[in-house]
């Protein structure tokens, strides 16, 4: 039974990593239709900075804010630059082809995911880069049998406040009613006064801010980064987010959280080398029942 | 006094298409004016224009003698001017507070006015304050109409466009919806009404318009226009009627 | 059933029966029953949301019924599938002109021929001599309708790039090719000037006349109702509120409080 | 006289081909060298183009080749992947003054190049490639440096259970052609031991490469109580299990192939996790005895800063320098010539990696294993 | 026709004709490695033409194309390796067999629209893919992959073997392809595809069964790109999974975008844009990609639709070759 336990709290762990990658792909999605696949390099070069931070300020950090503050410091730095640079690319790389229509961006974007992975490559080098293990807590607590690390249950904390503060902002906030007005109806948005550029600056500086973040935090949790690592997290995100319903930002956590934990259980009770394949599986189960994903609202077309 | 108002040969291509082909009005301050006409004569893309949804090819929109000519729609909320639009298009799956709080949303600093505001439009549309935690998909037709109009209140706008605030309701709603709208016009707020429900929309203007494929063929007071037979040919096809009948016999 | 024995027998071409669709609670169409007759053109009116559209979908197959049968001849249609139904001889238009935007005129025209020819893959692929008869006629074919509505000058450009009225006219040739029995037309004037709107009323008169076709018409424009049609239903809130020939309808009070509104008593 | 002989043939040679080149008899000698410059294996190619330039390097300084040739590498990247692999292959055989190849970085890479490079009769020296069916082909003109994975699978099994006195064995591999290849030779060297039932092999199966979570087969691991834990892939993946091994409980020796431990296996998973951890290795570059290897290490060092990482780069740059010793024994550039002198006549030849010599199939005669252990202070040392 | 057009219709023809002249005698100059740079842009454009039958005549997002040029690939590999079957035997065996394929994964999933189509054929790419390397029935060799692929033949004496001979191969193939192709676009298959993507409800009450015509794009472009992978296994003599990715089929994607959705022409130019240009960058080493991804982006700001974007009506290169032998149309 506690092995049950400790797989779900992985699966979980991870699954909010899928989940936090998966809202920037949601709100992207929800308001521009795009399917942002440099998302999942916001996510990679999150981590990198984070790691730079680290390193190269470790000695500081340490003496004045302790492991975790250091932590906290690598992730706000990071989302920062991150806020900045998702801005950036949305200006350069999405901006001037929006008018052209969905496909050419998409192509712009797998174009941008391209740039961003090799220029994390020249900078840092293609080899992995490793989180100085002394920089980061290592605790290890044994509750009622069940394995589980202090960095575990603050990453789990950590990304549930996250999810809940974007939660907070989307759902409960004007501005956030504004963001989901957008997506819904971007004419009828404008006409209550709602300024699309400025929703479509909001977007690009929250989601890559989470995807950096989350890329501390992976690079905390696991140690180890490489260059690459952002298309796999990307595809499993963007697999969240379809499997919550496109565009449906609740729905996107939510897929991440349940993709989380179906591979971590399909890895336990199916077998690990054929998870993926599971995972797949149940996505593409889901869509023949469900063509708008789990949470997603059936939108008849009009004809 | 100048009117509030003016719009003075205003032309919309959409693509190719002539949409308006250079139609002016005028709009007094305080004054119910309705623009009449069957589908397709450009109503909608005169309010969309106004509303600053659609690019002006040529002529001049002016409020208070300010050219609005060009100012994204975001923009042309602040001036005073909101728009509840055709087909009633509420953020259905945002709650009614939501919808309302979007309303308010050039004002949103403004904490105290956008609860006046609100106020003012549950006053008005009571059933709104019972349905405010519910998602407005989920509301009827009329209701929806009601948020629509309530939205576009909540920026206490000076001019308000009001795009077929009959359409797709029952009579007996339309007539409810039609004495809130009266109701809105005494506490001073200007509107711009388009509609196909002539009868309806000239006993509550002070003038009328009349459109038909772009440019406008009747204007005048309402009662002029209430008892004008042209109308009625316009929309019920009198005169292909009398053509056919010549034509039969 | 071949179109000879219709003219000769006059009799209804397509009827409904107790046709309900419902949306998400809402009941858009209600009960509906209509019968269309051979040679006639049978308008269909009422105002904005009155559920006119809907039969529309339900008669060509978009969308399926929750009750009744959409009877067409002798045959029961109902839920079959919009491509089948083209196929038995309905063909229809849009109320937003849907045309195949980034094709040529005659490219879109030579769609409505698809389902009168049969070339498969290897035929295509080979250029067997049956496939290229066929391609010959169905180039033909569309030559004919092209030029019957006066468009042979755009024969060659983009459909999305030729007149707001052209468009209109193409959709209408698009349906004829697919050589229909029953044309179904959603709002074929609105968008158009007064001189397209009369030649759209002569061209379909014409095609009454002299192709035998019958026409199921909504219109909001009523000079072209009262102008053309052979019957009039109304529709309001999902039901049929009245029907009869033009000048019934001109004059039914229920007609006008439908259309006008009442007077506000206040 | 013979090789004087050569030597005039070969000039001649040249000079034909290059007519306009004046200084033809000074050219140096191209020895090309395939690797993964770019892709995911980057850093093994980058770390083999800077091995191979050393050793060049150490060459050209002792006067070169051919009596003062001096000796060029010429790079060609395969990106890591099949397809561009053969490409890279087809572009070294078409440049004619390429008179032999190092190829290449992993196996299913130097498949099809080693292809190419069979059918238009050139050289190649494969030196991270440890398939065993590499070299079951019957081909004329591959070798390669490093050892097979039957090879470290048998060392494994012959030194391994008996030194931890262990009875359950856990093999994980990490479905890479690499660490399958091994953990099924290690089945397969296992078991006699096995039948006999002396050892007990309770865990066999794969993890998926590029991931970064393995807590569910750890749990599942963890749950069989193994007493060893081979786990034959990457270090990358190897620091990240430990890790996370250790986090959930996992207690017993953990053992890594040739792959997985290295300084960076260090880095990532600290010294405190990382220290204990074995692997079967190749003798590594500090640990080498030989003096070319000491002399090799000092010039990498002065040159990049630090020396090589992994082992694979020292096999690049003894396949060069045993490339070189050929032609400079044959005084021929000739590939027959090259391969007939490879497979007969090299024997014990001094290298970076030890004596250089080559069975009748083309693989390394007697690579060494030994056993490492990552020390207190985070160093790879032999294990006593 | 002709009308008006002589003029560009004679010097569009010896612009082809200058092409197809360069085509054949290119590889009697170049040494064998740009040989096999033609060979792979070949495959490219093969497999460019194949997505595009999905992607650019109907319009539907197929991000796991891959898949079946993967299982074109791999009924050829274990066959021959298997059996013995002669690779050129096995040339429409593997295209039926991806043809299979494709009809059963697609029939299902059909109906769903844009971006969930989309990540459902990412889905099946990978499944494809994480198969291969989880070596079911011990068939498909797992990570190692099969190895030892004859040369193409019939088994007989004829054996292809050489660069060149492996460059007419494709080329060949590819030239019919597009014939096939270009017949297609004017048959009324091509113009009902054509329909779908520009309007599916427009389309159906046209008259075109729409799901039926999905398929069929799905099962054509899939059989296709199952004879690129015949050809591309017994070039290699080996495959694996990693030749089969998600990146691969974003390439196969970007090939259609770049060249001109439904362009023949296009996708020609996109294939060489994916495959010569990492080629020729190749001296930039690490740079070479962040070049790409740069081009990639700039391309699509400035040619949205594409470099050579199909033309419809108008004078059109490719329609050449159908007009040369459909002289009465």
């Amino acid at each position: 039974m506690q092995v049950v336990f400790e797989q779900i709290i992985n699966g979980l762990t991870i699954g909010s990593f899928y989940a936090l990658i998966a809202l920037g792909y949601s709100m992207v999605y929800g308001v521009l239709k795009l399917i942002n696949f440099a998302h999942g390099d916001f996510f990679t070069l999150g981590s990198y900075l984070g790691y730079t931070l680290l390193v190269f300020g470790s000695a500081f950090i340490t003496t004045h804010f302790g492991l975790w503050g250091g932590m906290v410091a690598a992730m706000l730095m990071a989302a920062m630059c991150l806020a900045f640079i998702g801005v950036l690319v949305e200006r350069a790389a999405y901006r001037p082809i929006y008018p052209a229509g969905r496909l050419p961006a998409v192509v712009s974007a797998l174009g941008a995911s391209i740039v961003l992975q090799n220029a994390i490559m020249v900078i840092w080098g293609p080899r992995y880069q490793a989180y100085p293990a002394k920089l980061i807590p290592n605790i290890h607590l044994n509750i009622w049998g069940i394995n589980i690390t202090v960095l575990q249950i603050v990453i789990l904390v950590l990304s549930f406040v996250l999810m809940g503060i974007l939660y907070y902002i989307i759902q409960k906030t004007v501005f956030g009613a504004a963001i989901r007005a957008t997506a819904l109806d971007k004419d009828t948005a404008s006409l209550m006064g709602i300024n699309f550029n400025k929703v479509i600056f909001f977007i690009f500086t929250l989601g890559p801010a989470l995807g950096a973040m989350t890329g501390v935090m992976v690079g905390m949790y696991y140690r180890q980064i490489s260059f690459t690592m952002g298309w796999n997290y990307g595809l499993k995100a963007f697999t969240a987010t379809i499997l919550g319903g496109i565009g449906n930002l609740p729905g996107a956590m939510f897929g991440g959280l349940i993709l989380g934990v179906l591979e971590m259980l399909g890895a336990a009770y199916i077998s690990a080398a054929w998870k993926d394949v599971f995972v797949f599986m149940i996505l593409i189960l889901v869509l023949i029942f469900r063509p708008n994903g789990l949470f997603g609202e059936k939108i008849a077309e009009k004809v | 006094m100048a009117p509030l108002l003016i719009i003075d040969d205003l032309q919309i291509h959409y693509g190719a298409i002539e949409a308006l082909k250079g139609i002016s009005l005028y709009l007094d301050e305080g004054e119910i004016v309705a623009v009449l006409g069957a589908n397709g004569a450009g109503k909608t893309t005169l309010i969309n224009a106004i509303s600053g949804l659609l690019p002006i090819s040529s002529g001049n929109v002016t409020l208070e003698g300010n050219r609005l000519n060009g100012i994204p729609p975001y923009e042309i909320v602040q001036k005073g001017i909101s728009q509840s639009p055709e087909g009633r298009k509420v953020f259905s799956t945002l709650t009614v507070d939501e919808n309302l709080n979007l309303g308010a949303y050039t004002q949103r600093k403004k904490k105290q006015e956008v609860g006046d505001a609100k106020e003012r439009v549950f006053s008005l549309f009571p059933i709104l304050r019972e349905r405010r935690r519910q998602l407005s998909g989920t509301l009827s037709g009329g209701e929806q109409q009601m948020l629509a109009i309530g939205r576009a209140l909540m920026s206490s706008p000076r001019l308000l466009l009001l795009d077929e605030p009959s359409l797709g309701l029952a009579p007996i709603l339309v007539n409810h919806i039609f004495g809130i709208i009266r109701e809105i016009n005494s506490q001073g707020t200007s509107i711009l009404l388009v509609e196909q429900n002539a009868h309806k929309a000239l006993s509550l203007a002070h003038k009328g318009y009349v459109l038909e494929n772009g440019v406008i063929s009747t204007s005048g007071s309402s009662s002029e226009l209430k008892s004008n037979r042209k109308i009625q040919e316009a929309y019920l096809g009198g005169s292909a009627l009398k053509r056919k009948g010549n034509q039969t016999t | 059933m071949s179109k000879g024995d219709l003219h000769t027998t006059p009799e209804r071409v397509l009827e409904t029966r107790g046709l309900t669709k419902i949306f998400g609670g809402l009941i858009a169409v209600n009960n509906f029953d209509a019968t269309v007759k051979k040679g006639e053109i049978f308008s269909l009116i009422g105002p904005n949301g009155a559920g006119k559209t809907t039969v529309f979908n339900v008669v060509t197959g978009i969308y399926k019924p929750e009750a009744g049968q959409v009877i067409f001849g002798e045959k029961d249609i109902t839920g079959r599938k919009p491509h089948q139904i083209v196929s038995f001889g309905i063909a229809r238009t849009f109320q937003n002109i849907r045309l195949f935007q980034n094709m040529t005129c005659l490219e879109n025209i030579m769609a409505g021929q698809h389902c009168r020819a049969k070339a498969g893959v290897w035929s295509s692929i080979f250029s067997f001599s049956a496939q290229k008869k066929e391609e010959r006629r169905i180039r033909e074919i569309s030559e004919s309708r092209i030029e019957q509505v006066g468009l042979e000058r755009f024969r060659d450009e983009l459909a999305k790039n030729i007149p707001y009225g052209s468009q209109r006219m193409l959709e209408i040739a698009r349906a004829l090719a697919t050589e229909p029995m029953l044309l179904v037309l959603d709002e074929p004037s609105s968008g158009l000037n007064a001189g397209e709107t009369e030649v759209l009323m002569g061209f379909l008169k014409e095609l009454i006349e002299k192709e035998h076709l019958t026409i199921l018409l909504i219109e909001h424009d009523m000079n072209v109702v009262m102008g053309i049609s052979d019957k009039v239903a109304v529709m309001d809130e999902g039901k049929k509120i009245a029907e009869g020939n033009p000048e019934e309808i001109y004059n039914n009070p229920r007609v006008i409080e439908a259309y006008l509104g009442t007077e506000e008593e206040a | 006289m013979k090789i004087m002989k050569h030597l005039l043939i070969v000039g001649i040679i040249l000079c034909v081909l290059m007519p306009f080149n004046a200084t033809a008899a000074e050219k140096p000698v191209v020895i090309g060298l395939q690797g993964p410059i770019t892709g995911p294996w980057a850093y093994e190619g980058e770390m083999a183009k800077q091995s191979c330039e050393i050793a060049a390097q150490l060459i050209n300084e002792k006067g070169g080749i051919l009596g003062g040739r001096m000796v060029e590498v010429r790079v060609v990247d395969d990106a890591g992947e099949p397809k561009t692999g053969a490409l890279a292959a087809t572009k070294l055989v078409g440049q004619k003054d390429v008179v032999a190849s190092v190829s290449t970085y992993g196996s299913s890479i130097c498949e099809p190049a080693s292809n190419i490079y069979e059918k238009f009769k050139k050289v190649n020296i494969g030196y991270g490639v440890t398939a065993v069916r590499l070299t079951q082909r019957d081909f004329k003109y591959f070798f390669r440096t490093c050892g097979r994975d039957d090879s470290q699978g048998k060392f494994f099994a012959d030194s391994v259970p008996q030194k931890f006195g262990a009875k359950k064995i856990a093999i994980m591999h990490d479905n890479t052609a690499f660490g399958k290849g091994l953990a099924e030779d290690t089945k397969g060297a296992l078991k006699p031991m096995l039948d006999a039932g002396t050892v007990e092999l309770i865990y066999f199966d794969a993890i998926t490469p590029g991931e970064k979570d393995f807590h569910v087969p750890l749990t599942q691991l963890r749950e069989k109580k193994p007493d060893v834990w081979y786990f034959t892939g990457y270090y990358a993946e190897a620091a990240l299990l430990v890790t996370q091994a250790r986090e959930i409980g996992v207690t017993c020796p953990f053992v890594g192939g040739n792959a997985a431990i290295n300084n960076e296996f260090v880095k990532i998973a600290g010294i405190d996790l990382a220290k204990g951890c074995y692997m079967t290795n190749e003798p590594l570059p500090a640990d080498l005895p030989y003096k070319e290897a000491k002399e090799f290490l000092k010039a990498y060092k002065d040159k990049f800063g630090e020396i090589p990482s992994s082992p694979w780069p020292i096999y690049a740059a003894d396949a060069l320098n045993i490339i070189a010793y050929a032609i400079d024994k044959t005084g021929s550039v000739d590939s027959d010539v090259l391969a007939e002198y490879l497979r007969n006549d090299v024997n014990g030849v001094p290298g970076i990696t030890g004596p250089i010599g080559f069975t009748a199939q083309g693989d390394r005669e007697g690579v060494p294993f030994y056993l490492y252990v990552v020390d207190e202070n985070g160093n790879i040392v032999i294990s006593k | 026709m002709e009308r008006e057009k002589t003029g560009f219709f004679g010097s569009q023809q010896s612009l082809l004709f200058a092409i197809v002249g360069i085509f054949i005698i290119y590889p009697f100059f170049v040494s064998n490695y740009y040989i096999d740079v033609a060979f792979f842009f070949g495959i490219y454009a093969l497999l460019g033409l194949s997505l595009n039958i999905v992607l650019g005549e109907v319009g539907l997002f197929d991000l796991g194309h891959a898949g079946f040029y993967a299982i074109g690939a791999y009924t050829t590999a274990i066959l021959n390796t298997k059996l013995g079957i002669p690779i050129l035997v096995l040339l429409p065996v593997s295209a039926i067999a991806a043809g299979i394929f494709a009809y059963i994964v697609c029939s299902p999933i059909i109906h769903l629209r844009g971006d969930y189509l989309c990540i459902v054929t990412i889905g099946m790419g990978e499944i494809v893919r994480l198969a291969l390397i989880n070596n079911p029935f011990d068939l498909t060799g797992g990570p190692n992959g099969v190895y030892g692929i004859d040369f193409p033949s019939f088994g007989g004496p004829f054996v292809i073997d050489s660069s060149i001979e492996y460059y007419f191969l494709i080329w060949i193939i590819v030239v019919l392809s597009i014939i096939g192709l270009i017949r297609l676009q004017n048959s009324r298959i091509g113009r009902a595809w054509n329909c779908i993507r520009e309007d599916e409800v427009a389309a159906g009450s046209s008259g075109i069964d729409v799901k039926s015509y999905k398929l069929l794009a799905f099962v054509i472009g899939a059989a296709l790109a199952g004879v690129a992978g015949n050809i591309y296994a017994s070039k290699l003599m080996a495959v694996s999974p990693e030749s089969f990715s998600f990146w691969e089929s974003c390439m196969l994607f970007c090939i259609v975008l770049i060249g001109g959705m439904g362009s023949i022409p296009g996708i020609l130019i996109g294939a060489a844009f994916i495959s010569l240009f990492p080629e020729i960058f190749r001296p930039f080493a690490m740079y070479r990609m962040l070049v790409f991804g740069l081009v990639m982006i700039l391309m699509m700001m400035f040619r949205p639709g594409g470099v050579w974007p199909r033309k419809r009506g108008g004078p059109e290169f490719v329609s050449l070759l159908s007009r040369m032998r459909k002289k009465d149309v």
